[in-house]
């Protein structure tokens, strides 16, 4: 096991569960969905530590595609959620 | 020969790096802040790409090198110019 | 024959391409492509009878390196449910949605969802069910959010949220899987599995995205206004196979995948979940003031049932008696879908005939919509479980594994759920049938009121006689 | 880099994301979390870089850091007061002070429960050693992939299922964000500093995005980064004022919104008939398949992200059946009234009214 | 040489650690996206030493789009500060 590997992928663990945390508690709507994308960076983060193979060698490109799939499919979900906010508070704003 | 003053322009740039930084964190108010981080982008990311363009001896990484300053020389002098018209509007109250 | 999974995924995908490209012919082209994907599962179901279980290898590469699809006699069962279902409330919904703009944004989304409910119940790929998860979730919110009350907005956001959540608990269990294994699929895995600290958190994540997803209890807070706002036809496919397509991968995983990972004390614990589950949707949906919110915390309950199945399947030997309770448990989740569905088309009638779905104030709804009433009747029928619905015979099942294995305290469970069940639909039907003065003119709306007879009527009867059909198709795949 | 440089390295990266990443979830001041979030994302971008993931660092750097934070900026925005809307709560809301700071412990501690499992199902897996079978795979089938970045293979050729899958979640999220409104009326023109930049920021950012799509197949890039970067060009112009920003009209606008999918698709379909897998490329066509796709897929991706910042249907642009003509425009976003002339120039609604307030 | 770069890489990530003291301290919006911005300079630099240290060269393109899009984030918070202060 590598340094980096542990290193980076037990930071990996402590972001999501910040993440996690801020997400279920978090008062402020917008805020819940930045704690979700937290997390997701934190999953992420674990995944890159997990394909690193150390300095000098090609790491696992497996996980690096995964992550960009991710990242794609969590500013779709980040784009959707903030129009819900918008309308949402347009609906208040009406009412 | 050239190492050596690639090595120079490194440390120059770095130099400039922390100096606004430690501005950044010690200076009393935000224009003067604005004030020295304006000299770290422009001339420490200056020196370093600098030198780093000396160090590649490779035209088109060389070209990326002198773009990336010129776009940082660019951000940072409009986002200044709007982050102290901003700061400047919240102070008068418009 | 194994074509078919992929014309299963494409064909719907193609659907919702070509409902966007011509808005003004959105709603044939999605009966048409909603036809040609019912014909697919159609195929797959009499290729899975016939060959066994199917798989192909997209882009011809070997499993692990490429992606495979896969069908057995569950996952083609629950495919030609979603046909049925979906094909049924786009009819419902070629007649429900009145103005033009909304009908033009509502076809693409509901071909995206049954794309993602088709990739999702074929997918044999840990990571490609992160990703169809989340087509299917967002597809969802989309349409939920289509009714256009503040409190739909409201539920749709917190739905998405809660979504999300779930997806992402699931997908850092597959990350840890990847850790450990090194490959996602989930036939390879099945092979290598074995209980220990890696496998045991990174089920435990996994499963507990998709308990969030298929709201069971207590994880259940989201479902019923997400379901209860939603425009008809979209309640209609939450509750019958939104929640259910969750479930499935929970019954995936723990039943197939990552059988040798599970203790008893985990599946004892979904178990009483899922007692809970029944109590207190059950009675929930008892005092509800609404039909929609009924049907909602009834899907609560039924949620439930399915559940406490696993502590069941975990403590049977393999052999006929626990492949009967599998049957079982199918069973009851078809069941389930088509009176479900069912149910939500008519109240969706009720509600559009009258305004309102206050059930407090249904009186004279059986003389003004007679066939709706009779869905009602036929779903409600299929919810209690009376002979002859599926719900009988999946009951039955989960009695008699009960009883086999010593575990009788789901028996009480199961009959005050049933008894509760009854009372809230004769509850609604009680009123429904409560008389008027001056009864309006019986109404028939052929295009909206078919699909949830038809419905209801599969629950009700057709699936108590398929019952042997289903259990040879399941042994024949297993 | 040696060792003891590097951990020092190391360590102050780590150090920075989880700093970042609990200051922008600790703080009730929406402005600010955004802030510190693309500041997360920025840093973010250094550690993939770090952990030699140059493909992810380009998109990190393009979204993560760039358009997330540009989408979460502008919902700020419309946010009258930095605290905001508080509610609906993800969990029940219970009534008393007493129970909530219970809930709130409980949670906590099932967070920090869940790191620790976490961390130690980690430190097992990274133990085991058959790891490295699906890389070796990925290696071997390589040469036949049609392209030389195994990133790029596996995204587009291994898992391209999962690709078409995603862009389908694009297209999803956009059909969505068009269902709930139209699109917010546009900022006011930042300046003539800020234009004369976007003057000349918006051709670089296009060059790029062709540059990286171009350099995909064999180095670092591809469609995702490439799409994100054209999304930002078209997002400078926006943020400069302009009303123009490239965007199709009409059926083109519907065109460009599924080619990403409708390409991929075709492909996939056509191969099919002709006898070969679904999405099986024949070696030799595979690398022109894929730039194909991936073209397709970049001005999918660009324009997806342009309407997503837009934040709702642009009423110019995309036209729906069952609106009349002379309807009045629907009342949430005021800025965005249509032109009741159909034959109308390719020009985005919202914005115009701003412009004049230059 | 490469000793040198490493040394460089570190004092740069030191100075983006300094920038996050004052992101985190603040007091004002105006502080903070300034020293985001030092944030995204100091990455940049970064960027640049690591695609020489670690010999990848795509980490320069990294750096350029970083760069090219700082001027966006800035644009974007100061075009939602206007919007507000007309409410």
């Amino acid at each position: 096991m590598l340094t980096a590997q542990w290193l980076y992928g037990l930071t990996g663990c402590v972001v999501v569960a910040l993440g996690l945390r801020a997400a279920l508690l978090h008062p402020s709507l917008l805020q819940r969905i930045v704690a979700i994308n937290v997390m997701g960076s934190g999953v992420f983060l674990v995944l890159i530590a997990v394909a690193y193979r150390g300095p000098g060698v090609a790491p696992d490109p497996v996980p690096h595609a995964l992550v960009l799939t991710g990242i794609v499919v969590a500013v779709s979900a980040t784009a959707l959620a903030l129009a819900l906010v918008r309308r949402l508070r347009a609906e208040r704003n009406d009412g | 020969m050239i190492d050596v003053l690639a090595a120079v322009l490194i440390l120059l740039g770095l130099g400039f790096y922390l100096a606004g930084s430690i501005g950044l964190l010690r200076l009393p108010d935000l224009y003067a802040r604005l004030h020295a981080l304006t000299k770290a982008d422009n001339l420490g990311l200056g020196l370093l790409t600098a030198g780093l363009a000396l160090h590649a001896q490779d035209l088109f990484t060389s070209a990326k090198l002198l773009l990336i300053w010129l776009a940082v020389l660019a951000a940072s002098a409009a986002s200044a110019h709007l982050i102290a018209r901003h700061a400047r509007r919240r102070e008068t109250g418009t | 024959m194994a074509d078919a999974l992929v014309w299963l995924v494409a064909l719907p995908l193609a659907g919702a391409l070509a409902t966007l490209l011509l808005p003004r012919a959105a709603t044939a082209v999605a009966l048409a492509t909603g036809l040609a994907t019912g014909t697919a599962a159609a195929a797959l179901l009499y290729g899975v009878a016939t060959q066994g279980p199917l798989h192909y290898a997209i882009g011809g590469w070997t499993a692990g390196l490429g992606i495979a699809l896969r069908a057995d006699g569950l996952s083609a069962l629950l495919v030609t449910m979603t046909a049925l279902v979906v094909l049924a409330a786009s009819v419902y919904s070629s007649a429900y949605f009145g103005d033009g703009s909304q009908r033009a944004r509502f076809w693409p989304l509901w071909m995206l969802l049954w794309t993602a409910l088709n990739a999702l119940l074929l997918s044999g790929d840990l990571f490609n069910l992160y990703v169809t998860l989340e087509l299917l979730g967002l597809s969802a919110v989309a349409l939920a959010a289509l009714g256009t009350t503040t409190a739909a907005v409201q539920a749709a956001l917190r739905y998405l949220l809660v979504g999300l959540l779930g997806s992402m608990l699931f997908l850092a269990g597959v990350s840890l899987i990847y850790t450990g294994y090194g490959t996602l699929d989930m036939a390879t895995l099945a092979a290598v599995v074995e209980p220990g600290p890696v496998v045991w958190p990174a089920l435990a994540l996994m499963t507990a995205g998709l308990l969030l997803k298929t709201a069971l209890f207590p994880l259940h807070f989201w479902l019923p206004p997400a379901h209860a706002s939603a425009p008809a036809p979209v309640s209609a496919v939450l509750s019958a196979l939104v929640v259910k397509a969750a479930f499935y991968l929970v019954l995936r995983l723990w039943v197939d995948v990552f059988a040798d990972a599970v203790t008893a004390a985990a599946a004892a614990l979904l178990g009483v979940l899922g007692a809970a589950a029944v109590l207190w949707g059950s009675w929930r949906a008892l005092r509800a003031a609404r039909l929609k919110l009924l049907a909602a915390y009834s899907t609560v309950a039924q949620l439930g049932y399915l559940f406490m199945f696993f502590p069941l399947l975990h403590a049977l030997p393999p052999g006929p008696a626990r492949d009967l309770a599998v049957g079982g448990l199918v069973i009851l989740a078809l069941t389930h879908g088509f009176a479900k569905a069912g149910l939500f088309l008519a109240i969706g009638v009720i509600q559009q005939r009258s305004g309102h779905d206050t059930i407090g104030e249904l009186d004279g709804t059986a003389q003004r919509l007679p066939a709706t009433t009779f869905a009602i009747a036929l779903a409600g029928v299929a919810l209690i479980g009376l002979p002859p619905s599926g719900a009988f015979l999946g009951k039955w099942q989960l009695l008699a594994a009960s009883f086999a294995t010593g575990q009788w305290w789901w028996i009480v469970v199961t009959a005050i759920g049933s008894l509760l069940a009854a009372a809230y639909t004769f509850r609604v039907l009680g009123r429904a049938f409560g008389h008027r003065p001056y009864p309006n003119q019986p109404v028939t709306v052929a295009r909206e009121e078919w699909p949830a007879l038809l419905l209801g009527a599969a629950a009700a009867v057709l699936l108590g006689l398929a019952g042997a059909p289903v259990w040879k198709l399941l042994e024949a795949s297993a | 880099m040696n060792t003891i440089t590097l951990l020092v390295f190391d360590g102050l990266l780590l150090i920075s994301i989880v700093s970042l990443a609990w200051a922008a979830l600790a703080t009730r001041d929406a402005r600010r979390s955004v802030i510190l979030f693309m500041a997360f994302g920025l840093v973010l971008a250094l550690a993939w870089g770090r952990l030699l993931a140059p493909d992810v660092a380009l998109a990190e750097a393009a979204i993560g850091a760039g358009l997330s934070g540009a989408l979460l900026l502008a919902a700020v925005s419309e946010q009258p007061h930095a605290a905001g809307v508080v509610r609906p709560s993800i969990s029940q809301n219970p009534g008393r002070a007493g129970t909530r700071t219970a809930v709130r412990w409980a949670i906590t501690l099932l967070c920090a429960g869940l790191a620790g499992i976490l961390g130690w199902a980690l430190l097992q897996g990274l133990d085991s050693s058959a790891r490295d079978t699906l890389a070796q795979a990925v290696a071997a089938n390589l040469a036949i992939s049609g392209v030389s970045n195994p990133v790029t293979a596996v995204l587009l050729n291994f898992r391209a299922y999962d690709t078409l899958l995603e862009l389908a979640v694009l297209l999803t999220a956009v059909l969505g964000i068009f269902a709930l409104g139209q699109a917010r009326p546009g900022y006011q023109c930042a300046g003539p500093v800020f234009d004369s930049l976007a003057r000349w920021l918006a051709p670089v950012l296009v060059l790029i995005a062709g540059y990286l799509l171009w350099v995909g197949a064999h180095a670092p890039g591809g469609a995702f980064q490439a799409g994100a970067t054209l999304a930002a060009a078209a997002i400078v112009l926006r943020l400069a004022g302009r009303s123009h920003i490239g965007l199709p009209a009409g059926g083109s606008l519907r065109l460009v919104t599924v080619a990403g999918v409708a390409v991929f698709l075709l492909v996939g379909l056509v191969l099919l008939l002709l006898g070969r897998p679904f999405l099986g490329y024949p070696p030799a066509w595979a690398g022109a398949l894929i730039l194909v796709i991936e073209t397709a897929a970049m001005l999918t991706i660009a324009t997806t992200l342009v309407l997503a910042f837009l934040g709702g249907r642009p009423q110019a642009l995309w036209r729906e059946p069952g609106v009349r003509r002379d309807a009045p425009p629907a009342s949430d976003a005021p800025g965005a009234a249509a032109p009741a002339n159909e034959s109308a120039a390719p020009s985005l609604a919202a914005g115009t009214q701003e412009q004049t307030r230059c | 040489m490469p000793e040198l770069l490493a040394v460089s890489a570190l004092g740069l990530m030191l100075s983006l650690f300094l920038g996050l003291l004052r992101v985190l301290r603040g007091p004002g919006p105006g502080d903070r996206m300034l020293a985001a911005q030092l944030i995204g300079t100091s990455g940049v630099g970064v960027l640049l030493l690591l695609s020489v240290l670690l010999k990848q060269p795509a980490l320069i393109d990294v750096a350029l789009i970083l760069a090219l899009l700082a001027a966006v984030a800035a644009a974007a918070f100061t075009g939602q500060a206007q919007e507000a202060s007309h409410d």
